[in-house]
């Protein structure tokens, strides 16, 4: 267990006072300090949004890069320095709205990569615009009528593509969010990491209080989270119960990277970029003579 | 009558082999030691639809190819009617004696028929319809009086180890027996003859891609992920190909914006990473280019253009992203741009372009076209420089040097060439952050402040005008005094250096060429090369003369005369020479 | 003491109803019969950080802020550190007494401190410290010996329904308490006074974003599908708002590709449709952009510029957009550009840019920014011309001229302005295709036939040319003929039009200036009205004098001197007179 | 039925002969002559690959546009003027890579639109890169050592995000697929059709034997469409068995167009734009004073 302090930032955050996004801070610094984790060893990439801030409140490595676009960002980090621990934290509207894309084929993809999703139901830094995962419903200056779509489930949608590890936390319960933070980092592939995170300002449906009131334990139930069918129903709970925990964890699927005979020895970036040997030279000539 | 170069086309529809056979023969006619280039033509489907394949050759080099032909293989009737008007006089056509053609009309073009027993000779000797093009090349190898070792010895390797000795050992027979009776019947009415070359070194034939692609793996690039686009997907396929053997991860991803981001998270962490895209995909990748000039990660991002806007010609070839390239992305930032203009320029942009986007930490972008892309050029071992290629991470800290650090790390350091030393993440002492916002030289968010905006915007922007004093040319080719200068960029420098040479030949004097391969920052030289010239004529290819317009803007000095092409065809000597002739008459030339 | 305008300032940190209360407040200005002008100033953050808001307020027309004030109300220790330097001598704080204030130093400045029982006031009389904002503005009403009745409609409009009557009340009560304890104990020290105007006109109150979106809603939008972004969300907003009174269909999409996608898809089939972003939004929209262009949809899309590159200063103001704009997207295709400068030139924009892109059938850019997007302007009935609004379709076929078609439509005929006559989707005698690969005049696929790109791409650059003539201004404010011009474009109008008005009362015939709202097609007036200038000064709003090189490439005329700021503040007047008088020796002032 | 000589189109395809997608367009031609639809009733809008082509092939409007951006014009067209038939078009790289993200929010959205999916588990037009639904270990210029993601399941996606009908076809079968088309036009909301299409040059593993051997028709057999567990499982049988024809339809479920106020009277195309009234004027204004 190393030093919390260790992970001190010198920029104070500027969320709100009772944002859900503190609680996530401290979960993820918590889950480095207990895996033993040095600043240096970790890359933080998230998008643009009020959690997406979330590098430059931690002593890590961090890039704070384009809305949507923390995923490949991530995912070339890690192809090319597999030694590097690198979780991307992003927001809904970052994660499942504009970066959609991203997720449905990081997801299937596999690369050993954290995803943590500021899951706040609504767009923060933009002022309280509906987001992907706003109920049918939710009143927001651009949804004045209500939100018309069915919100997307993103638990749903990664063990439809084949995720295989899937899990849901809470903000307000910062210990378990670091423990199940803890096992995402130690899953070898893609862990998704979906976080009810309390906005403040913006959501008044998705509180503190709906949340303490409704959400339970799956390591406190009988769940099996190497269970298919079982994962697909907790996923789709959604109501005066809500599961947060493990949803699903496959083991025995090999990474991405593992894959790749190229990568067998290290990244890329691992190793200098060298000129090319007199052999191999003539082997690129020779095939054009 | 030996004649300095020889020009032959195969043509027919796509799925008939045209291209693969087209490049096969121009790989026969290099072993035969003689120079070649190319140039295809070819539709945005996959079968069906017409092709073909040009091959010019010549004992000397050849830097472009030539709207006029000597010979014509053709493989269906199209092939004939479409390209009868650019045979010359004696020019001949070979051709499936079974085949309808329209003889009185190819006589009263003064060109010859060479029917030939194609098909029978595929399906006889060879026992498959599919070699009538081995047939037609034999053919085509005797009518030019050439020797048929060349033509087998590529046999041999296409078909050697890949499909079986039994294949090959049948193309042979083809080959043989087509040559034999095209030799037979017609090497004596054929007027040019290619020469026999003894000794000839070594040379290499490939396209620019294929440059591109080996100037990359050489400068240690060992990143790439891409999107498939056409005319780009080539380099992306070569690296991808030559990855296992090298050390190059290569990945397609989703689409564009997952390319070029996940190369610059790649590069963000030290690899040399690349993309490489053409029109929608490098639109595409517009926000991610401004992102990486703001985090000042290097990247290589190669654009080959074709016809827009949208969609447009995907097979086609045009240099009308210019002044896209040039100003893309909202905000301000810097950015290099090479556009190479043979294979030599693209081997060296290639490793070139890694070097400088190191150095200037901050996207450099190649920009080539469907021609350039496709057509393949034979040169000599001295054209792909292996020995000049320099691999220069500019100020990048090594562990040692990081290890030594006494004060804090400030990564946006501002310095006065602009380039702030980077340290990689992954060392203890150099634990930072860069965010997209602007932000102090620590990496802290600061997008409120101006006083640190005013800080760190110019020294940005700085990079720039450090990087403006080591762009190259623009290369003047010619009399240093001219009537007249022809101005291009990138690939018309073949074109327009023949074109030149004509022009002078016809009358000495006449005219040079300033070429411009360095692009952006725009290179200083060339307010003093521009300042020996006359007549200014800038030729390119899109409509509204966009280099013509940069000219202008970065030099203050106008061009005299435009010519333009934007029908997705790529400019030859014959279109300068007719446009500067017909001058106010030809559309495609204005005077400006 | 009379002044001619009072400039007014409230401080505090985000969350303290900064920028509602100032809204506010320039609200009952302009009931009071004054005009305002706002200049708000808020960090990228929710809660926290320093906001500020300040209000200029006279009774003749004021275009722009100052730099200088005259009152602060500040909120938290934080605003009067940060300001005090913007007070004039004799200007005076408000602030409540029981904040800590460095006395000392703000009696060295000159200024006078006003300490209140705001706090008291608010939560003894209003029964909520929220109210404290209340308190500040009726302490400032007094001293500035305003009328507290204006002040009193506004609170009665804001709450009077919403959050009830006794919410109201309570805020009324405040008010007037603290309006007659400042009154009482400061009103005869502070020096200015704002004029009670009698009978003046009803006024309107509103900032550049809500004028275009009004402009285009009275130009008949009815379709705005987008994504936020600041500064433009607002647009977006404010449609959507009205949407159900007016029928205007209003969609957030998944991302900006899809929200410029689907706007094409809506105007594709007819609707009169928009988007509006910012930056990173933009540079997304790029590849859309180029799909409209080539299939010749209409299409209004609004960038509202803030400080790049990528996310760069995202609540702050920027033009550095401009080339981006003039020539985005892969290929080249015809677009409009207009930079209005004003509320009423935004209005105008707003309505103007469908008839355009109708007419053109081809995308219309209106560049605006985080200045004018959120700056407030009082403006007459005259600058909201509703009267003048036209709906011009352009050549749109309606169901009786197809009904009548005689030949088959061709829905990309070839004609000399490049206009080819449109059928919407839904009509049996119109039924077509449109590919974005090149097509031809019946919208079949061609993107191989050179012939037929011949005459299809100049036909759509044609559309420019014919657009060329109806591309208003330059306009000459001031004296005709002056020492100095000042060319400036978009929001900067203010700024430059009372900075040469300063000028001009200095010394009479010192400067005029030369101000571009349409930028693309450069309009054709310009070389008449640069023709006419001396000493030609260029400002704006990025690092590399974007406006400058579009006019050097344009018109061949370089800048003299070039002005230029980017700390992501708007220009003012006090900025172009300071660069002016430093000339070569300030950063933002370079000869070129 | 009308006659299908009416969507005859004059120009001639330029696919590959034997390519599936001929199936395809002559299935649509069936499903539109069947239902009556008259060419000018009926918008295709297509993105860009070889299936992409069809709107050039078929006498009716037609839009083709970007590559992946099939789905946000559609919706914007069909949003605009409700009185039309909204056909997207798109291949598998198109709908499912590069469109992904469109593909994932246009379910939820349920606007009327059919979306059918030319799947032929590769890159066609840009001659023979591996795609989304490439099954693992596909070989490809692009994936030299085979591809490694999981591929991409289209129906249990459309499942996961609320689809309100997921349907297959086979191109094999372009009576069967035009039944299908058929039901997905007539479907109220988003409706799905993926169609199992062989490209006779650069896929050599799904061909048309692959799928002759494979295909069975879930009409044949007691499959409940409206039965989202049995609909589950379905989507996932590939293997011995590959299912064709409705996997899942939800009825009752209201599109997006029905549930907003302005759309009520029909959509803004089909109205001219009009000078705003007085009153109009007046109330706009009155809330600046
Ligand atoms: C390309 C682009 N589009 C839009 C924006 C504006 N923007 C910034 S954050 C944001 C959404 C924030 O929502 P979410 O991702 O849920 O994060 P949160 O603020 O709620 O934590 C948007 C739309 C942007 N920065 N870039
Ligand atoms: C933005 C963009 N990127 C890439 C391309 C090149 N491109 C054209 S079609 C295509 C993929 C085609 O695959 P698919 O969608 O499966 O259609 P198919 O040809 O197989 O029918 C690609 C990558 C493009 N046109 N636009
Ligand atoms: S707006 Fe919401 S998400 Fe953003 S910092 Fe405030 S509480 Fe947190
Ligand atoms: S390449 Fe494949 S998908 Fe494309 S037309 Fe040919 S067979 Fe069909
Ligand atoms: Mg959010
Ligand atoms: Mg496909």
């Amino acid at each position: 267990m190393l030093d919390l302090k260790l992970y001190k930032s010198e920029n104070r955050p500027t969320w709100c006072p009772g944002c859900g996004d503190f609680g996530i801070l401290n979960a993820i610094k918590q889950a480095l300090a207990q895996l033993e984790i040095w600043p240096h060893e970790v890359l933080f990439v998230s998008g643009i949004g009020c959690g997406s801030k979330l590098p430059d409140y931690i002593n890590a490595n961090g890039f704070t890069t384009l809305h949507g676009r923390a995923l490949p960002i991530a995912q070339g980090a890690k192809l090319a320095n597999p030694g590097l621990h690198v979780i991307a934290v992003t927001g809904d509207g970052d994660g499942y709205g504009i970066g959609g894309n991203h997720f449905l084929h990081a997801i299937r993809r596999n690369i050993n990569i954290t995803h943590i999703v500021e899951n706040n139901m609504v767009y923060g830094l933009t002022k309280g615009q509906y987001s992907p995962t706003s109920a049918k419903g939710f009143i927001s200056s651009t949804t004045p009528e209500g939100a018309i779509e069915r919100a997307v489930n993103p638990l749903a949608l990664a063990l439809a593509n084949g995720g295989t590890f899937v899990a849901r936390g809470f903000s307000g319960d910062p210990k378990h969010l670091a423990e199940i933070i803890a096992q995402a980092i130690q899953h070898p592939g893609y862990a998704l990491v979906d976080v009810l995170q309390p906005c403040v300002i913006y959501n008044r449906v998705n509180t503190y209080e709906f949340y303490e009131q409704r959400v339970y334990k799956l390591e406190e139930t009988d769940h099996d989270p190497t269970n298919p069918e079982q994962a697909w129903e907790r996923a789709h709970e959604w109501g005066e119960r809500i599961p947060i925990g493990v949803i699903y964890r496959e083991t025995g699927v090999p990474t991405y990277e593992e894959q790749v005979s190229v990568l067998q020895g290290g990244g890329p970036a691992q190793t200098p970029p060298r000129l090319l040997t007199e052999a191999e030279r003539e082997a690129l000539l020779a095939e054009l003579a | 009558m030996p004649v300095q170069d020889l020009s032959l086309k195969l043509a027919g529809e796509a799925g008939q082999g045209v291209e693969s056979n087209g490049a096969g023969f121009a790989r026969a006619l290099t072993r035969a030691g003689l120079y070649v280039y190319t140039a295809s033509d070819y539709m945005s489907r996959i079968r069906g639809g017409h092709n073909s394949y040009l091959i010019r050759a010549s004992a000397e080099k050849v830097r472009v190819h030539r709207d006029h032909l000597h010979l014509l293989l053709a493989f269906n009737p199209q092939a004939v009617t479409t390209h009868l008007g650019e045979l010359v006089p004696e020019g001949a056509i070979i051709y499936d004696e079974g085949m309808k053609v329209p003889e009185a009309q190819v006589a009263a073009a003064g060109v010859q028929l060479f029917p030939l027993p194609l098909r029978e000779l595929a399906e006889k000797v060879g026992g498959s319809r599919i070699m009538v093009n081995t047939a037609a090349l034999g053919a085509a190898t005797a009518v030019m009086g050439l020797d048929l070792s060349h033509v087998e010895s590529v046999i041999l390797d296409n078909f050697g180890s890949k499909k079986g000795a039994a294949v090959a050992e049948a193309n042979l027979k083809v080959a043989r027996a087509a040559y034999e009776t095209a030799g037979e019947r017609y090497a004596d009415r054929f007027p040019w003859k290619l020469p026999k070359v003894a000794n000839a070194p070594r040379r290499y034939l490939l396209n620019g891609n294929q440059a591109i692609a080996m100037g990359a793996l050489a400068g240690g690039c060992r990143f790439i992920s891409a999107y498939p686009m056409t005319p780009a997907s080539s380099i992306f396929e070569w690296l991808t190909a030559q990855g296992p053997k090298y050390g190059v991860v290569s990945k397609q991803m989703e689409d564009e914006i997952a390319a070029i981001t996940m190369a610059i998270g790649a590069s963000y962490v030290g690899a040399r990473a690349m993309t490489a895209t053409s029109g929608g995909g490098l639109s595409l990748m517009v926000e991610a280019l401004g992102l990486a000039g703001m985090a000042e990660v290097p990247l290589v991002v190669v654009n080959a253009m074709r016809p827009g806007p949208s969609t447009g010609m995907p097979t086609r070839t045009d240099q009308g992203d210019l002044l896209f390239v040039t100003h893309l992305a909202h905000g301000e930032f810097p950015r290099l741009i090479l556009a190479p203009g043979n294979v030599r320029q693209c081997f060296e942009a290639g490793y070139r372009a890694f070097n400088l986007a190191d150095k200037y930490q901050t996207p450099v972008i190649i920009l080539t076209d469907g021609f350039l892309a496709s057509s393949l050029e034979t040169v000599d071992l001295e054209d792909l420089p292996f020995d000049e290629v320099t691999i220069d991470r500019g100020e990048l800290l090594d562990g040692a040097a990081l290890d030594q650090l006494e004060e804090r790390y400030a990564r946006f350091r501002v310095t006065e060439s602009g380039i702030s030393p980077r340290a990689l993440p992954g060392h203890p002492k150099a634990v930072y952050t860069t965010p997209s916002d602007e932000h102090t030289e620590y990496g802290a968010f600061e997008s409120e402040d101006a006083a640190n905006r005013l800080q760190q915007h110019p020294k940005r922007m700085r990079k720039l005008e450090t990087a403006r004093a080591e762009m190259q040319g623009p290369t003047l080719y010619g009399p240093a005094d001219a009537e007249i200068t022809l101005v291009g960029w990138g690939s018309t420098l073949g074109a327009l250096f023949e074109a030149v040479e004509i022009l002078n030949e016809e009358r000495p004097g006449t005219a040079n060429l300033l070429h411009f391969t360095d692009l952006w920052p725009f290179p200083p030289a060339a307010e003093e090369a521009l300042a020996r010239t006359r007549r200014l004529v800038v030729v390119e290819e899109n409509y509204t003369g966009q280099f013509a317009r940069l000219l202008a803007s970065e030099t203050g000095r106008k061009a005299d005369h435009l010519i333009t092409r934007f029908d997705g065809r790529a400019i030859t000597p014959d279109y300068v020479l007719q446009n500067l002739k017909e001058a106010a008459v030809h559309a495609g030339s204005q005077a400006v």
